[in-house]
């Protein structure tokens, strides 16, 4: 059970035993089929599960995605694929007006057990029309749940945990972990879809972050660590619900917190963990909670631009220093 | 309508009748509750379009979904919902057929499949292709009836349903009531093609004009359609030639069209159209218009009565069915 | 110069002059024009200024923000009326893909002077697809100025400034409020597109909010004020940019903060303007910052739960209660 | 063609020619640059489309404004963006036409009018639509060249673009660069209908299919278009039968076609048409080719000079343009 793959292949495994599994589930969206995906997950399932069940849309963002909550609606387990958060925008109404508000409009008669999975981030010089990260936006929304897999176990089980709730779930993939290898180390039967989980015990700071953030936090610590400062990462996995349980655990233990966050600072998820980390644990902190986010700036094209606005490794340790210097 | 209407038979002459009947005093109702403050809110009456509801609705069986607007009291009704359900949603309360949560705009039934009650113009077009493609990647017979104005035709979600419904040959039946206007917006001064069969066509989809005015002509076309359908024939559209006889909501003092056309379009009503050409072909008498319209007021009475009533949600359920509880499906 | 209007003609009087003042203004948006506009602001400036100005669109969101966009483009002045902002999620792509981003990805070559002006909020009953407020949820968004003009004063000044930028600018106005009569105090030309107002200063604490919360927080004030305690009022105005400045300058006096926003609270306007204050007035800070929101449901039909969703005067004044009795 | 091209003339056909073989050249050199890494990100390249770009660019005027897409350096460099600062751009350069902060996918230009590089399928056609209503209530003669796929066809933009221009007989020429694929999803399998041209005229507009791969063609009816449009006779469609050549983008295995259809649309590819053509009418020789492509290449040497040489925006600038600058219009 200890099989080295890559973040897509795990993405990809997950859709394979979900389709294989129950009849209901289907995948729908823009080449996932013929193209094998615009990043390549999808490929092969065309083959293996025919047209009926992976289905190539025309370019309809609001119509397929509106379609997907139908048939959800109508005893389907659809898996709606956007290709980019940015691309979403254009299915919101949907999402926001509609998935979002069935069943408390319908006063609990009507539940949309619809998965959306789409892929988020910067990082492979798309700019600005494609590289956006909105999932900590999305979580805004009650009504909606919020998956952001960071680790191949998530990638591989989240999407079986979605398939079995109720409520519209989506699922943001991080463009830049597709090529990512790691070990399979848990059953996707026993990933859950809530929690946040410590990635990285630590008594000086808590480092609060989720998606390929994950991976730069945990190359931060690292380098604190020769400093001998060391950071407890939490990967937050779900973005609604939060589990601010866990952080004020954490922050119970470290007395400072620094949440990071790939989306824009302002009116962001960093906001929010920051705002509950005050609200729930003031007087536990001994210095102020600090955000490391997106520069906000559509994100630009150039590497070194692209680099510079993005959360990076020696940012969030700098970031982490400033906090441990901190004296209450 | 005439050889139509001898061959109906006063049976059913009489039960279309009725049915249009209840729509029109249950809205007649609302519209003075919401003058009392009973009702609040946007209520969208469809005052003169009773006939489509109707017309459609005795062509489906229970297995199939109906999605529907805001402007839905005609669809819910003529669906079957319980009309004390109905009017305690209109009140807000707790025995409202969606738990009072969503009011005028929002009915909503499990038991008669009646999937809103969407007040996002054009929204609700892609869930019916959605619920046609679960009926049809199930094997179900069902089809998606799917309820939008003529203003809905000129949104970007019109053209993207009607191409995946024509393209996968999904079981729905798009029924666009063309009332003329969109709020106080005429058709010609917003859609630049104003046949919406024509526009149907335009995908490849069988569409026809109907006379929505004439409730034989709607269960007829309607009847055809269905059949179609569920032969495995694919989506029709069929445009509904109707007229919004009253305001579009209670806000509008209708600056936008002249009381002669309204009094011309009163005329041709399908509540006073059947009944006249009915009775000129013997097929009922004044005496059976007056019993079905007390029997409607009764039916409304009792309904206000269940409203007034039923007891509020309490306050303290605010937060329940933002997610599925425990034990739902 | 001090004359009573409502709200609604303060932002008719505004059209009117932006219409009369400048060849390039327009007004273009679903029933605007013959029907006198949704909440009957716009009515009768069709007769007055024609039909090429006061243009009637169809039913097309995202069609006709488009269009806005590309008008601001060609040299024109376009206000684009939304009805309400749930609506406006029909056209977020355009919004946030396009004009956020045009001046951006043409390396500052292209702006977009587009004032997009929608109703926003709950109070009517109008249920969960009509009545969400966004206004905070947009502030996310780099690229584009967010307005929220509470006050008689703002509704009649907020845009002209709004046609002077040569950015996006949206202007939420509180459906709750078009009947609201006040005076006209300030001239139209000296009202600014930036900065907060005290809108009652107080030194016990700082109550920071912006739109039809706005009356709630000073009703609030009130009560509390007959109980000895004075809370002063903070209008944010712009939700993007925010005022820090002034906000943190008002903390340093009260050394309490408590931000009420009629946004759903996770994720929302609150959480940004409680970050900041703690980010930057950590020490200032005598309590945690306090938010009082909407409670995070779709927002539902009778007057009953209406009220329980929404913030509410007695609400604010018991969080606010809270707050000062709160000793560090 | 071979009628019209022996009226064309040798100038016209040197001069077409040579505006497909930059295009071409340039982007050849761009694919081998990003295989190096000097460029970047999504790369979309119009090999076999070159005509469309060059004939229609050929029959606008100065005053006249560009929407296009991602796959728009044919586009951009027919218009006349110089060819270093588009090489720049693809390099991320601060000489580039977007100050390098665009990339492939965003080519903006405010001297010729060409306002992006737009990656959002089917985002542009609002603009367009925008753009000209902005000439006709200026009164300028100018109006908006909208280039699109046929996958933007399925989009609901395409259909709230194309009523709101003919609604309101705006000067916009809608191009639709048809290439049979959208990715990989063919066009009958993602559209009911898949007559582009079609499409146009259910929404009222003068439509026409044309052959993209004959700049001729191309020219002829983007020239009669942009006459009927400049004497106020509303929006034209015209839809470009044309084929992409290479992938869709970098990251194409291109499984959803079969090489033996990609090499059979090689034989029609605009250059080598033209070429072929032209010199069985005796209007070129193959020296003239050569001569051409060397010209093509070295221009394109001396633009991968200039984005080699060109500085790197500071990245203490990244926060700018977010908002205009002071002293910004
Ligand atoms: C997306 C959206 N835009 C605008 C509105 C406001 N609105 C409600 S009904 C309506 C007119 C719709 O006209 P039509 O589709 O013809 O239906 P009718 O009301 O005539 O039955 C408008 C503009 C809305 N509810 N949703
Ligand atoms: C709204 C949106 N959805 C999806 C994509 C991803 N995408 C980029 S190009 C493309 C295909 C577009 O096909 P077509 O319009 O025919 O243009 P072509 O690429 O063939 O020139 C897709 C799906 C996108 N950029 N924008
Ligand atoms: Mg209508
Ligand atoms: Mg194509």
């Amino acid at each position: 059970m200890s099989t080295r793959i890559t973040y897509r292949e795990a993405v990809r495994e997950a859709l394979r035993e979900a389709l294989a599994a129950d009849p209901r589930v289907f995948l729908m969206g823009e080449d996932v089929g013929r193209y094998g995906g615009c990043f390549a997950v999808s490929k092969g399932l065309l083959e293996e599960f025919g047209e009926e069940r992976i289905r190539d849309t025309p370019l309809a963002e609001s119509g397929f995605v509106g379609a997907g909550i139908g048939a959800a609606l109508g005893g389907m387990r659809p898996i709606v694929e956007i290709m980019t958060g940015n691309f979403s925008l254009l299915a919101l109404d949907q999402i926001i007006n509609t998935a979002a508000t069935l069943c408390h409009m319908s006063g609990g008669q009507f539940h949309v057990p619809l998965v959306i999975r789409m892929g988020t981030g910067a990082g492979r010089q798309l700019a600005a029309q494609h590289s956006h990260s909105f999932e900590g936006w999305y979580a805004h929304v009650p009504g909606i749940r919020i998956a952001v897999p960071a680790t191949i176990d998530d990638a591989r089980g989240m999407l079986r945990a979605a398939l079995a709730s109720p409520d519209p779930v989506l699922i943001f993939e991080p463009i830049s972990l597709y090529n990512m290898e790691g070990e399979v180390t848990e059953a996707a039967s026993a990933v859950r879809l809530e929690g946040a989980a410590i990635r990285r015990p630590g008594r000086d700071l808590s480092v609060i972050t989720s998606g390929a953030s994950l991976w730069k936090c945990l190359e931060a610590a690292d380098a604190l660590a020769s400093e001998g400062v060391e950071a407890e990462v939490i990967d937050l996995r779900m973005l609604r619900p939060l589990d601010d349980a866990m952080l004020l655990e954490s922050l119970a233990r470290t007395h400072r917190a620094l949440v990071v966050d790939e989306g824009w600072r302002s009116v962001g998820l960093a906001a929010e963990v920051g705002m509950r980390l005050v609200e729930q644990g003031f007087y536990e902190l001994d210095a102020p909670v600090a955000r490391v986010c997106t520069a906000e700036v559509p994100i630009p094209y150039p590497r070194h631009l692209e680099e510079a606005a993005l959360p990076s490794a020696p940012v969030i340790a700098e970031a982490a220093r400033r906090l441990v210097g901190h004296a209450k | 309508m005439s050889v139509r209407t001898a061959r109906a038979g006063r049976e059913r002459v009489l039960g279309l009748l009725a049915a249009m009947l209840r729509i029109r005093q249950f809205e007649e109702t609302c519209a003075r509750l919401y003058g009392e403050g009973k009702i609040r809110g946007f209520v969208h009456l469809c005052n003169g379009e009773e006939a489509v509801a109707v017309g459609v609705m005795a062509t489906l069986g229970p297995g199939d979904a109906i999605v529907s607007t805001y402007r839905e009291h005609g669809h819910a009704l003529a669906r079957g919902i319980p009309m004390d359900a109905v009017m305690a949603e209109m009140y807000g309360k707790a025995t409202g057929c969606s738990r009072g949560r969503g009011g005028s705009m929002h009915l909503f039934d499990a038991a008669t499949r009646f999937y809103g009650g969407n007040a996002i113009v054009g929204g609700g077009l892609p869930l019916a292709v959605g619920l046609a493609l679960a009926e049809k990647m199930q094997g179900r017979k069902g089809l998606a009836a799917c309820f939008f104005g003529e203003g809905a035709a000129a949104e970007g979600e019109f053209h993207e349903s009607l191409n995946l419904a024509a393209l996968w040959r999904l079981p729905v039946l798009f029924i666009c009531e063309n009332n003329l206007y969109a709020m106080g917006t005429a058709l010609e001064r917003s859609q630049s093609q104003t046949s919406i069969a024509a526009r149907g066509a335009a995908y490849g989809l069988p569409s026809e004009a109907v006379s929505g005015m004439d409730v034989f002509a709607v269960a007829e076309a309607a009847g055809r359609a269905v059949a179609s359908i569920r032969n495995g024939g694919g989506p029709v559209l069929l445009e509904m030639c109707t007229y919004r006889l009253r305001a579009h909501s209670m806000f509008d003092a209708q600056l936008y069209r002249d009381k002669a056309e309204v009094e011309a379009w009163q005329k041709r009503g399908p509540i006073v159209s059947l009944t006249t050409r009915a009775k000129a072909a013997a097929l009922m008498t004044e005496e059976d218009y007056q019993r079905l319209l007390a029997a409607a007021d009764a039916e409304v009475d009792e309904a206000v009565r269940f409203a007034e009533d039923s007891p509020w949600e309490p306050a303290a359920d605010l937060g329940r069915f933002v997610y599925a509880e425990a034990g739902s499906p």
